[in-house]
């Protein structure tokens, strides 16, 4: 496929202070990026860049393989004019919806007919169709979001920047948000989104971005930064909560690392033995063991510990945080496992930490 | 009180009459005044856009001048006007005194400050993120500078509306570049008054000093109709574009 | 010691020594520009003061609006120079005890060029005829003042009634006039006093003369004061007010108008002293709450004599 | 030109000099001037947070007479004023014309509408949200509109600044009820003239018509360099106040 | 546990439009009620209404048991200021952040010592000791909703009104956020949260009330709202997806449904044959049986069915989407599950809708 935008080595500084730093990323044509990452990672800081708003301190960055980075005037408007940004807050125009939606295509000199024709079609695609009159500032939160989609999408951008599109939106908005970037996507139109919900991340990128601090820690296909996180902050952001320091005791076919009282066998990696190291697993991964039947030789890093505290996860998951020998581990296991065995706090269970499921981490 | 009552209906006859003096030395105020503050307007305000926009050296400094502009005594105005336009100074040339020409420049200078200075207020108002999305519709400079005006546009308008406030009333400039010249007509219904460079608010001194108190009283309250008359079709036009 | 004090604390001082405007007695004088503009109001209100301790509130409002002042029982006293409108005044009851104080003359002045070729006419009229004849341009003030109604009268005598766009009318004062004439190389009719005020910077000249130099009688321009009738404004200060007039019409107010100059040249002409010998001079005898230099009320008014 | 020049050097003398005559006058203007902003301050605000936070019938339409009131003829102000106030007036027994409390009123009536125009036109922009904070915080209706005007402070000290620019530079009111009088006091040290209702503004047509063009001009610029260190003043203290 | 607050039949309408109807509702002394529902469900309406900012059209609102419905002037005052409330989009006040946190104390009269005190010490709460002299405006979205917690929490209100305090909120401010409530609960404090995510409400509540269009749809604690939906709303709002229309055939001590093709076996409830009813299962509830071994008897409402589609659930979990008999029928299960038994998008499954967990719903 080929790129769209592509940014080397961009960097960006406000003040001294180093927002954005070394992001190689590249987005491709047709498809659907996510960029996730917590609050001041530098997620918009990175859409502005894309958008020609700052300008990078350091780097290049490429728009259909032309170099853009330094672009000004006319020049730069042409390229900008290929994309469209929603932003994180968006804002109306004192008017009507009907101006707010048409204020691109006017600025681009369509026809009056044209414009009519386009305004109608995108706010049918984003379900606001007969609101061209209402004055926008009337609108409620979700309605004003969907505008601000429309407002964008109405120019046809190659590339369609959403910064935290449904982060304000109640669930049943930002599914129908949701299934408006589908749609969007299907008319070909390239989208970067950011977010902090990893959910809202995996369920929508063809391919995930995970920024910190400014920098890219992660970028692949949703199934590969849940399942294989790379570095630790990954993995606490897609939900590991379970990550342990520990030293390296063995490395062979499989490895050992000793973490407190605890060897756990996890799958080979490179390093040598004496190195510290982190390792993680997920809730969900972890398995409670029935006491009442003999333990099958297969399960490996069998542990013995309390139940300490039950929260409810989800709805229909209950978490268990088990002590274990100086471990705190978190299992995720579904209400009515936990019902039968009857485990309760306070009460002993049996657990294992798969070894295929153990992952390194790096810091 | 009798002055009052007499003014009211002097300036009542004065209208319904359509008195050919008045209606000509009206005409004169509202195409000097107007001028002048559209002129003022279609400068002040992109001024002020662009003072808002970019950040510079001395920009408060700078802030306070504009303010105390807004505080130019008229009379000052025009002698200073009147000191470089006239025969013997700089563009005495031109031959532009006791013209409605420079009558508008004039009141130019005077409405130039009002509207600079409100407009600034008034644009300070507007969020920065309304400029940011119009940048990343696609819109040029020019057409992001608009869109804000039109943010602003409450604000902007009570500046202009101060601004012409200012010269609808005001007599110490044009009064000193302009002359308050008139001049009598024979015409077959007899001899009347024709304004040249007289105003409303010019003519309300003159009655005031000739001690018609009752008329001076008349002419300003044609004046203030005009004023009044043109408040209403802005806010007309306002609420028809919807902007505030 | 005097001499090497800060300027603040010489302001300071005079403040101090002075009493507070508001603490003297008052009179209001309404009166034409010409007189307060020339600078003689200012002399002769400076003697009065020392004089009687008197404070003169002077309005330079122009003879209409001056008239207008007194109607309404704003002012005490008024000082114009406007014949018929003195009369109406009068005939209305609301003026009382007019004396003629002093007069100058109205001059015809314009471009030296002289378009109109009025230089040196020995009448008025004639030269109104003339200019109104090859149309140049010629500013009235158009403002019911003194000086209008002059210019009024002596188209009257021509036998003309001025229109049209060489005829343009400023609805301003003699300074302003003057300055648009000069500006725009016009003819006007102007009061001796402002024109020699103005001189210096006025691209003009006298093309006709008033009586002062021997010139058309009608050019006359006397001024006169006029007390306002206590009958109609009670609270008004007669007294002062013909304290005032006994002042200007005195043997010593007389000699002030007489000698006054500006720029070195004589402005007005007294005009109020009789031949008669035997001639008094009315002053009131007692007048409430004013008090001589010792303290004591003041009861009456004694005049220098004579020379 | 030469008017121009030695305007400037005859300011600048008065001013080095302390001219009794010039500060006598200087300081009638500022008392007078700064007396009728504060009142109309003082008054217009609270009214602008009034009119902004209430509907009610008309409420266009007396935004439109608020703005024709910013084109009020000071002369005919005046007139008005003083027809109210003079001896045969309904109030002339208060026996205020040609005082300077009286002149206060007549500026105060300039200066209102300017100030409570504009400052409707700030506090307009100022989002609802802060209002409804503030009462859930326990505020009251006087905390609240307190805290609206403090947010709306830079648009409103404009207004003020506006208003108190057409006070500072305005002739036809304070001339008409304050008669421009001045005192030619016989002192010791000589014959000084005292101010009693004479101003900067109005003394400059004074000059004018007394044909001194360059002393005018020097009035002109001290009126003005007093309204720049007034300007300046209220920008530092804005400044200060960490306001806007 | 005495009431703090009592509404009593409130309904509120705007110009005509019923907002609110019929709401009686009570919040307990030191409970934690959260208000859930979607957007426009009236949460913002009745959290006006509790701190007197707007008058029910109808009803009465007891503060301690006082009707304070049509109070005015300071006597409302007085009520209003023991209660603090933090909008859904909380503004600064333009000044320092000591200035924002300090009104209302300032406005109380409190000394200048007692102030500054206070406010250490409520900025110490959230987390932003030292922030005093930044300026409000620019603070980060997060540092801002603290701030406004800041700033209501000073005052010490015997009650804290929350409106989506968590909505922008990145999941680590988030969890920030909600400890920061946990902990001004423990000072004591009443707290009414609205929240349109479930897992906050069910997370924090003590007691959750669930909101729409204006109505209450069920109040209780979390697990009752979840496993126990009363009405068909609530069911779908809180996950379950699985919602069928059927008619009764048998009432007896187990009641059969059908549904589609499929007759469904349920848990007893009052109604009589031929009655159309709704009936729901969440999908977590919808077992896969494994087809290589011979089926349990204990399974009722045994099904088979073509995996229709299958969707990345949360981290952990898939979605299958699953055809059977006419119906569609979501089922969440563990990855590895879905791995080990070979489920493809196209294949056969069985599986069992488990009859315990089938509930009638009120429409
Ligand atoms: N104009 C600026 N000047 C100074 N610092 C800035 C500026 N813009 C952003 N920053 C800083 O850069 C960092 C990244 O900001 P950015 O807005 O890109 O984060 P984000 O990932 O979008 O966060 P959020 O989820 O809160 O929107 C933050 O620490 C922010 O304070
Ligand atoms: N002042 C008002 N005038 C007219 N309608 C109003 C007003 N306030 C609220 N509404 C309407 O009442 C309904 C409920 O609004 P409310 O803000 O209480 O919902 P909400 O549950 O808080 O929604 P959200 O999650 O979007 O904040 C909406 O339909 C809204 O449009
Ligand atoms: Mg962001
Ligand atoms: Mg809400």
């Amino acid at each position: 496929m080929r790129s769209i935008v592509r940014l080397e080595g961009v960097s960006k500084r406000f003040a001294g202070k180093e927002v954005l730093s070394g992001i190689n990323l590249e987005i491709r044509e047709g498809e659907l990026l996510t960029l996730l990452g917590p609050s001041g990672a530098g997620k918009t800081t990175l859409m502005r860049i894309i958008n020609l708003f700052t300008r990078p301190s350091e780097g290049r960055l490429y728009f259909r393989d032309r170099d853009v980075a330094q672009l000004r005037g006319e020049e730069l408007l042409k390229v900008r004019r290929s994309m469209a940004m929603v932003f994180q807050k968006p804002v109306m125009f004192t008017g009507s919806v009907f101006y707010n939606v048409a204020y691109g295509l006017k600025i681009r000199g369509y026809s009056r007919a044209e414009v009519e024709r386009r305004v109608d079609e995108a706010l049918r695609l984003v379900g606001l169709a007969g609101y061209e009159a209402r004055s926008a500032h009337t609108l409620s939160g979700g309605e004003a979001q969907r505008v601000a989609f429309a407002r964008a999408i109405v120019i046809q951008p190659e590339l369609l920047l959403l910064d935290e599109p449904t982060t304000s939106l109640d669930p049943i908005s930002e599914a129908r948000v949701h299934s408006i970037i589908r749609r969007v996507k299907e008319l070909g139109i390239s989208v970067v989104l950011t977010t902090h919900k990893q959910h809202e991340a995996l369920a929508l990128g063809d391919r995930v971005a995970v920024l910190k601090d400014g920098k890219l820690q992660q970028v692949g296909p949703p199934e590969e930064v849940i399942y294989a996180p790379q570095t630790r902050f990954v993995a606490e952001f897609t939900g590991m909560v379970n990550i342990f320091e520990g030293v390296v005791e063995e490395v062979a076919e499989v490895c050992r690392v000793r973490v407190g009282q605890v060897q756990l066998e996890m799958p080979a990696f490179e390093a040598s033995p004496g190195e510290r190291v982190c390792v993680g697993i997920r809730p969900e991964e972890v398995m409670l063991l029935r006491t009442d039947v003999p333990l099958n030789p297969r399960h490996r890093n069998v542990l013995e510990g309390v139940v300490e505290e039950i929260l409810p996860q989800g709805s229909a998951m209950l978490r268990l945080r088990i002590g274990s020998g100086g471990l705190r581990i978190s299992a995720d296991v579904p209400r009515h496992v936990v019902e039968k065995m009857d485990v309760r706090e306070g009460g002993k269970v049996l657990f294992s930490l798969k070894a295929s499921c153990l992952r390194r981490l790096e810091e | 009180m009798e002055y009052l009552v007499e003014g009211v209906l002097r300036a009542v006859k004065l209208l319904i009459t359509m008195d050919p003096y008045v209606i000509s030395v009206a005409k004169v105020q509202v195409l000097v005044s107007t001028s002048a503050v559209l002129l003022a307007s279609a400068t002040a305000v992109p001024l002020a856009v662009l003072f808002c926009f970019r950040s510079f050296p001395l920009k408060n400094f700078l802030l306070t001048l504009i303010n105390t502009g807004m505080g130019l005594p008229p009379v000052v105005v025009g002698l200073v006007v009147f000191v470089i336009f006239m025969r013997r100074g700089p563009l005495g040339f031109l031959d532009l005194i006791y013209t409605r020409e420079i009558m508008v420049v004039a009141q130019f200078l005077l409405a130039f400050p009002i509207i600079l200075g409100v407009s600034i207020a008034a644009i300070n108002a507007v969020p920065e993120s309304i400029r940011e999305t119009a940048y990343t519709l696609g819109a040029r400079d020019r057409e992001v500078a608009l869109l804000v005006v039109r943010e602003a546009a409450f604000g902007i308008i009570t500046g202009i509306l101060a601004g012409a406030g200012r010269v609808f009333a005001e007599v110490g400039a044009i009064l000193t570049v302009g002359g308050n010249i008139a001049y009598d007509m024979v015409t077959p219904e007899g001899i009347i008054q024709v304004s040249k460079t007289r105003t409303l608010s010019t003519a309300i001194p003159l009655e005031t000093s000739q001690g018609d108190i009752a008329a001076a009283i008349a002419f300003g309250l044609i004046l203030l109709a005009i004023t009044f008359i043109l408040n209403l079709l802005v806010s007309v036009l306002r609420r028809r574009a919807g902007v505030a | 010691q005097k001499e090497g004090a800060a300027p603040e604390a010489v302001a300071e001082e005079a403040a101090q020594n002075t009493p507070e405007p508001g603490e003297m007695p008052r009179l209001v004088l309404a009166t034409t520009t010409s007189t307060y503009n020339s600078g003689l109001l200012g002399v002769l209100n400076s003697e009065f003061q020392k004089r009687y301790g008197v404070l003169v509130e002077v309005h330079a409002v122009g003879t209409g609006a001056a008239l207008r002042m007194a109607r309404d029982g704003e002012a005490d006293v008024v000082l114009v120079h406007a014949r018929a409108k003195e009369d109406r005044f009068l005939e209305d009851g609301y003026g009382i005890n007019r004396r003629n104080v002093m007069y100058n003359d109205f001059v015809i002045v314009g471009p030296r060029s002289d378009p109109a070729g009025i230089r040196g006419m020995k009448s008025a009229a004639q030269a109104f005829a003339r200019i109104a004849q090859a149309k140049a341009k010629f500013l009235s003030r158009g403002d019911g003042s003194g000086t209008n109604a002059k210019e009024q009268e002596i188209w009257r005598l021509a036998g003309i009634t001025p229109s049209g766009e060489w005829y343009e009318q400023t609805g301003q004062g003699m300074g302003r006039t003057l300055t648009i004439a000069s500006e725009k190389q016009a003819y006007t009719l102007t009061d001796r006093g402002t024109f020699l005020a103005y001189k210096g910077k006025l691209e003009l000249e006298v093309l006709v003369e008033g009586p002062v130099r021997g010139g058309d009688p009608v050019l006359a321009n006397p001024y006169a004061v006029i007390a306002v009738n206590p009958k109609k404004y009670p609270e008004r200060n007669y007294e002062l007010a013909m304290l005032y007039i006994g002042f200007l019409t005195s043997p010593e107010g007389q000699r002030l108008i007489a000698e006054y100059r500006k720029n070195g040249e004589q402005l007005f002409y007294p005009d109020a002293l009789v031949d008669r010998e035997n001639y008094n001079q009315y002053l009131p005898v007692t007048i409430h709450g004013l008090y001589d230099e010792e303290g004591e009320p003041y009861t009456g008014v004694t005049l220098p004599p004579r020379g």
